[in-house]
């Protein structure tokens, strides 16, 4: 019964397969976009690829930012029916490059200049071996402090520029009785913060030589003590409750004016927008106090997957071109709360927060001050990524403390190598 | 069976069906589970990483699998886990069998009640225990609105305490199908062993504890059976309720193999726990198995 | 040449063989009879005829044509369960119609034949109920209806009144003799009851241990049992077998045996062929009714031969009245008439009737005499 | 009524009643706890869930996120809510239910019914396959199911399904044959029907109660399971990993409202099958799957 019904869906799928070859201009979309904002901006992607004449398949699997899509995805390429295009997050993308699973957009590259307009950390991700197997929607930026500016000018506090001045700070607001730092006791969260500290503490250079290069004496040094001896100050402001509680539910004790900072992504300030707050004048931007001028970013790419027919291959990378497209990276990031992935688009429908984030973008592209995200797997592949995750969530947990931490830290990663 | 030959075409055919009918799933089985499981076996001896690689590494993976603090972790929850998700699944599930088994008014609108859970998959329920056991805004606050104000349950948030709050929303999950099963069991029983009881002057607790409760013993080994496997599968109720926090203090195995084998990209690592998993499922399932196929013939 | 032919049939189960040897020839009409202990083989065996166990080696045949391997629904049998065996999501007439349906027989002639075993086992107004509605008298009537209603060569029952209490058995089994008398079909009956043997067949064979210990009629079974087993398996109480030394005494073998006071008695044989065992000890068997007191002695038999013990146990059963006492070394059973003046612990005087006497060697407990 | 017949209760007087009473109401609350938090913040608006108490009962009540859920709520790019995937879920579920139930069925007919040498090992090797942890399976199936070209489609996730249904499906069943008579099989036999008449006339009339209790399992099993739907189900995504697209959106509000009552529009069918046949479900077990 089982093989008949095997043999005649095989037949199915065989003929949708040739009918749907003929139709030929669709993409099929993984994503994990899949509520609220985000979602919608997508559909401008959508809608400008129906405009002209290429259908979107959807194809979204949410759940741990990306995780079951990544899951997914690998069931589908193991199946041999890869999606068109992939939302992917940084090594991922590399990984799969080595694979060999992913196709070429060079063509429509060099034929709209992407070389020259998108910050060079980024094609780090979006080309491998020399080639564009990707294109990037957005660059986010995680080394942001966000504050409710009422809480401060209420306890007189000044906007932070200096690390000893953010700690102050912090004491002045745990003395009023508020929660000096909204955090959510996640992972991911916590590795979040470390992008911002370790910055703070070393600067670029350490930055890179202990976390891109996972060079063991950086890794092992005094300075990294110093950056886990920050995490435990932060720790201390962070109010009993926070394990496990969602990046949005920290963001919005921020903004009814529990507690006072947060240390996230500029995703967050979607969650403010949304409250009704206006940049400046509710609520402030700001880099972690330290790490001015640098940016440490992740960058949400859509890796566009080898399909073999010409057809496919003109949508895949029509696709691509649209997503670089400025319209669509304005349309797209004004509602993300991110910054535009090239570094030529107008800034004027972006908000202050938006604009400074894309002023500094520019800047530290400029300087070499631009880094992949510790937390979000542009430093280092996902198992090293991981590695990091268990020490920093276990020493901001109490498992741990600064000088075991490093111990294990260095171990963990090499172990992870 | 030299006379088989001699025999017409239907009743050949008819000594051959029943094979033919458990043919397709003998071999859906041989494929999908043995061989799948073969495959994994083989992939915890290679080097892959995000996709299947077929390089021979021997046993490297077991050893990095065992130096790695958070497969201790674990094995160590899986134990406090199932150990306390089974025997208070059981008691709960043999309490309330034998109340329910008390001739009580409104039995139909509380088996349903007890046993809906089990309807539910933690994708349902997750966020409403998340809830309930946040501090915040759960259990605790609403006791502390409510007046009481030292009340206090904030395990979620205790790397010690974590494990705990898994346990009360598994239990809250399987414990009323544990439930029917006992009070299937206890309807099974002869009345006149328990009349006979009574005559021999049993107590009403002594009855239970001496004449009923050993004549569930198939009860009890069928929820046993049940409830380990489903421990040892246990995923969806960590991801949902902890995401493996604090920390990683509520990590489980299955969690930890998920997490080695797509998102960290040790697959090779992957699926050595896996192995080992399903090792310890064979440890439990085989006297389990022995047992059912002996009793028979 | 029989009707339902067993040649040389065996059974095994892997390296077992469960069934030796089995050779037994029906002839059309006959009511044969398996008897045994559970486990001898006798449904086993009764499984084979119905094609529902694969024959090991050997052939069975009814009618003249090999059965081995035809499909049990082609052999035109019906088969009667322990368990009735009925179906119970069926009403009683669906039940019994099952097979004739499954034959492909049009509806009106399923009604017909339907209506005449109903009428037969006057069983018509239980036609719309389920089994579960039915007492277990009633159940076995509607089994046997729906044996019947197929017509088959040869009826196969399965211990169909072990299921019954002790009066509806009794009741049943005179209805099941009175239909064969009736129908005269072929029967073949397993029970491991030895009086519903001895009252339905015409033949019986004993079985145990996969063997047949036994075939013939029930006169030649209850007289002359071929071995102690089948002497004692057949007849309640069991006939006695006791150990015997063989003497001459005027030129006629006796039994010397034992009584309770140590004194031995001689027993004059009937059959003189144990002339041969002279000095050597075999087994004696003498059923109970061939110990009675002396006014109940069987006043035709040729050799009545007196025996002194003392009375252990008296049972009186109405009918009769059984007494125990130890005859060289064993508990031995005799039959007095109801009225007989036994006290228990008091000497008597038995009359033994020799004539019905059998004689075992000791060895093969084959019988040697008569 | 064989069940209500049976009484293994014991005498107690008034205040043990009291106590018992006591005792299973507590539990009903404890049980009823988490849906009873859903159920009351799908019907109030998000801003009273987000500044009040999570056990009170709505101020304002409203039922627009449940009209959110399951009609406009932003699920991938399109704003369809949970509609659409719902047939999905139908599709793949009632074939998926029926074919292992129906294999299952027959898997136990022939295991204890036409038992042969070696049956048992396969009982046993079929048992075993329920305790497999499906997350090892995921990429070799998704390569099997590549080959046969059914990856991404309903075929392809009822294949899966069906596949590791049908171990637990035997298991009921073969546990409820075992007890029935094969007496009556035989008298089947002889009376001329053949295998698959035997099973059709005579034991699946008889077959309720099993039935129910492998429905209810295989349905319930199925209906929640996300990892498959989401691996395989391709363009046919089942309404759980709908439900967790919705709930899960890794940047942006959380309408905690729309998903609560998502939740339990995605669980509705699950809850409707154990209220409907929950009270067979006792006796079902009974006759059979939990003997030994």
């Amino acid at each position: 019964m089982r093989g008949y019904l095997g043999r005649k869906a095989a037949a199915i799928a065989a003929l949708m397969a040739t009918t749907s070859m003929a139709q030929a201009a669709e993409v099929e979309v993984l994503h994990w976009w899949t509520a609220g904002g985000e979602a919608a901006a997508l559909n401008v992607l959508k809608e400008k690829l129906e405009g002209q004449g290429i259908g979107w398949v959807d194809m979204p699997v949410a759940g741990g930012g990306g995780e079951a899509a990544m899951t997914t995805l690998r069931a589908r390429v193991t199946a041999g029916d890869p999606p068109t295009a992939v939302q992917m997050l940084g090594f991922d993308i590399q990984d799969w490059a080595a694979e060999g699973a992913l196709g070429n957009l060079d063509a429509i590259a060099s034929e709209e200049g992407w070389d020259a307009v998108v910050p060079a950390a980024l094609q780090r991700f979006s080309k491998y071996d020399g080639h564009w197997i990707a294109a990037p929607v957005n660059v986010h930026s995680t080394n942001w402090v966000w504050a409710n500016k009422a809480v401060l000018d209420e306890l007189g506090i000044a906007q932070p520029t200096t690390w000893d001045e953010f700690i102050a700070a912090m004491e002045t607001v745990k003395e009023s009785g508020k929660t000096p730092l909204a955090h959510g006791g996640q992972a991911w969260q916590e590795a979040t913060i470390l992008d911002g500290v370790v910055l703070s503490v070393g600067g670029v250079d350490f930055y890179n030589k202990a976390f891109v290069e996972l060079d063991p004496e950086a890794l092992g040094s005094d300075r990294m003590k110093e950056v886990f001896d920050r995490m435990a100050t932060l720790r201390g402001f962070v109010d009993d409750n926070f394990s496990g509680r969602d990046w949005n539910l920290a963001s919005a004790m921020v903004i009814n004016g529990e507690a006072a900072f947060q240390i996230m992504g500029d995703w967050a300030k979607g969650e403010f927008l949304n409250a009704g707050k206006v940049p400046g004048e509710d609520f402030l931007c700001f880099r972690v106090p330290g790490s001015d001028g640098a940016v440490s970013f992740n960058s949400d790419q859509f890796a566009m997957f080898g399909v073999s027919s010409d057809e496919a291959k003109d949508a895949q990378s029509t696709m691509a071109g649209d997503i670089m497209s400025p319209e669509f990276q304005i349309a797209f990031n004004t509602v993300k709360g991110s910054v535009p992935a090239r570094t030529d688009v107008a800034k004027d429908d972006f908000d202050a927060c938006g604009q400074k984030g894309m002023d500094d973008l520019a800047a530290a592209n400029e300087s070499g001050k631009l880094v992949g995200s510790i937390g979000h797997g542009h430093a280092n592949r996902a198992a090293v990524k991981n590695a990091i995750y268990d020490v920093v969530t276990a020493h901001f947990n109490g498992e741990y403390d600064s000088a075991t931490a490093v111990e294990e830290l260095v171990n963990a990663v090499e172990s992870a190598m | 069976m030299a006379h088989l030959a001699k025999a017409d075409f239907r009743t050949r055919l008819q000594e051959w069906l029943p094979k033919l009918v458990l043919s397709p799933s003998i071999a859906a089985m041989l494929v999908f589970v043995y061989g799948f499981i073969l495959y994994t076996l083989y992939l915890s001896f290679t080097d892959s990483r995000m996709l299947p690689s077929y390089d021979w590494v021997g046993v490297e993976n077991y050893v990095k699998l065992w130096g790695l603090r958070a497969w201790w972790t674990a094995v160590i929850n899986l134990g406090i886990f199932a150990g306390l998700y089974i025997t208070i699944c059981t008691a709960i599930g043999l309490t309330l069998a034998i109340l329910l088994d008390q001739k009580i008014r409104g039995e139909g609108t509380l088996r349903p009640i007890y046993l809906y859970p089990m309807a539910l998959s933690f994708i349902v329920t997750g966020t409403a225990w998340k809830w309930i056991m946040d501090p915040g805004i759960g259990i605790e606050h609403t006791m502390h609105l409510w007046g009481w104000e030292s009340f206090q349950f904030n395990w979620i948030k205790d790397r010690e305490m974590a494990i705990y709050t898994v346990v009360i929303a598994a239990v809250w999950q399987t414990s009323g199908f544990v439930m029917s099963m006992f009070l299937a069991g206890l309807r099974g029983i002869d009345n006149e062993i328990l009349k006979a009881a009574q005559i021999d002057g049993a107590s009403n607790w002594s009855l239970y504890r001496r004449i009923v409760i050993p004549l569930l013993r198939p009860a009890f080994l069928s929820a046993f059976v049940i409830l380990a496997h489903l421990a040892v599968k246990s995923y969806d109720l960590i991801i949902a309720l902890t995401g493996g926090g604090p920390g990683r203090a509520t990590e489980l195995p299955a969690t930890f193999m998920y997490s080695y084998t797509f998102t960290r990209n040790s697959m090779g690592i992957g699926a050595a726990s896996a192995v080992i998993m399903l090792m310890t499922i064979a440890a439990i399932m085989t006297p389990y198995l022995y047992a059912e196929l002996k009793e028979k013939k | 040449m029989g009707f339902l032919d067993i040649k040389n049939v065996t059974k095994s189960y892997g390296a077992v063989e469960v069934l030796h040897r089995v050779d037994i020839s029906v002839q059309e009409g006959e009511f044969l009879v398996l008897v045994g202990p559970s486990g001898c083989g006798k449904s086993t065996l009764l499984n084979m005829i119905a094609g529902l166990e694969g024959i090991s080696s050997g052939t069975i045949s009814i009618d003249e044509r090999v059965m081995n391997g035809v499909h049990p629904s082609k052999r035109n049998i019906a088969m009667v369960f322990q368990s009735y065996a009925l179906y119970p999501n069926m009403t009683v007439g669906q039940n019994m119609t099952f097979g004739l349906e499954m034959h492909g027989v049009p509806k009106p002639e399923r009604e017909a034949a339907l209506k005449d075993v109903a009428k037969l086992l006057q069983i018509e107004n239980l036609l719309d109920r389920k089994p579960g509605q039915l007492s277990g008298g009633q159940r076995q009537r509607v089994a046997m209806g729906r044996a019947l209603v197929r017509q088959p060569d040869v009826f196969l029952f399965d211990e169909p009144l072990s299921n019954l209490d002790a009066k509806l058995r009794v009741d049943m089994r005179t209805e099941i003799k009175k239909l064969h008398d009736k129908l005269k079909t072929t029967i073949v009956y397993v029970t491991h009851d030895q009086i519903e043997a001895m009252t339905l067949s015409t033949r019986i064979a004993v079985m145990y241990q996969g063997y047949v210990q036994q075939l013939g009629t029930p006169k030649e079974i209850y007289d002359t049992p071929a071995n102690v087993y089948v002497a004692t398996f057949m007849g309640s109480p069991a006939m006695n077998v006791l150990p015997v030394r063989v003497v001459m005494r005027d030129g006629v073998p006796h039994a010397a045996v034992r009584a309770q006071d140590g004194a031995e008695q001689y027993l004059r044989f009937s059959q003189s062929n144990l002339a041969a065992w002279d000095g050597r000890e075999i087994l004696l068997g003498v059923r109970p009714e061939a110990i009675t007191d002396p006014d109940g002695a069987d006043r035709n038999s040729a050799n009545i031969v007196p025996l002194s013990n003392r009375i252990g146990v008296t049972e009186p059963a109405g009918a009769d009245t059984f007494v125990t006492m130890e005859l060289g070394g064993r508990d031995v059973i005799a039959r007095m008439r109801a009225d007989a003046n036994v006290v228990s612990g008091q000497d008597f005087t038995f009359a033994v009737n020799m004539e019905k006497a059998v004689a075992f060697d000791p060895a093969s407990e084959e019988r040697i005499a008569p | 009524m064989a069940v209500a017949d049976q009484d293994t209760a014991v005498r107690t007087g008034l205040v043990t009643r009291v106590f018992i009473y006591g005792i299973l109401l507590v539990f009903a609350a404890f049980y009823l706890l988490p849906l009873f938090v859903m159920l009351t913040n799908s019907l109030k608006p998000l801003p009273e869930i987000t500044g009040g108490n999570m056990m009170a009962l709505p101020d304002t009540w409203t039922f627009e996120p449940w009209r959110q859920a399951w009609s406009s709520a932003q699920i991938g790019v399109e704003p369809t809510g949970l509609k659409p995937y719902f047939m999905n879920s139908i599709l793949m579920v009632v074939p998926a239910v029926a074919i292992s139930t129906m294999i299952g069925a027959l898997n136990g007919y022939v295991l204890t019914k036409w038992s042969f040498r070696g049956d048992k090992i396969i009982f046993g090797l079929l048992l075993f396959s329920c305790f497999i942890p499906f997350q090892i399976v995921l990429i070799p199936m998704a390569s099997v199911l590549g080959k046969l070209g059914m990856a991404g489609s309903i075929p392809g996730l009822v294949l899966v399904h069906v596949v590791y249904g049908i171990g637990f499906s035997t298991l009921y069943y073969r546990n409820y044959y075992a007890v029935f008579p094969t007496e009556l099989v035989r008298a089947a036999m002889i009376d001329g029907a053949g295998f698959f008449r035997i099973f059709w006339r005579i034991l699946l009339p008889v077959s309720g109660p099993i039935t129910v209790v492998c429905v209810i399992w295989q349905f319930t099993n199925i209906w929640n399971d996300f990892l498959f739907g989401a691996s395989f189900g391709g363009q046919t995504q089942p309404m759980t990993v709908a439900l967790n697209n919705l709930v899960q959106s890794s940047t942006g509000v959380k309408e905690y409202n729309v998903h609560f009552a998502g939740a339990i529009l995605a669980a509705l069918p699950t809850l409707l099958v154990y209220i409907v046949a929950g009270r067979y479900f006792v006796r079902g077990l009974m006759a059979g799957s939990v003997k030994g």
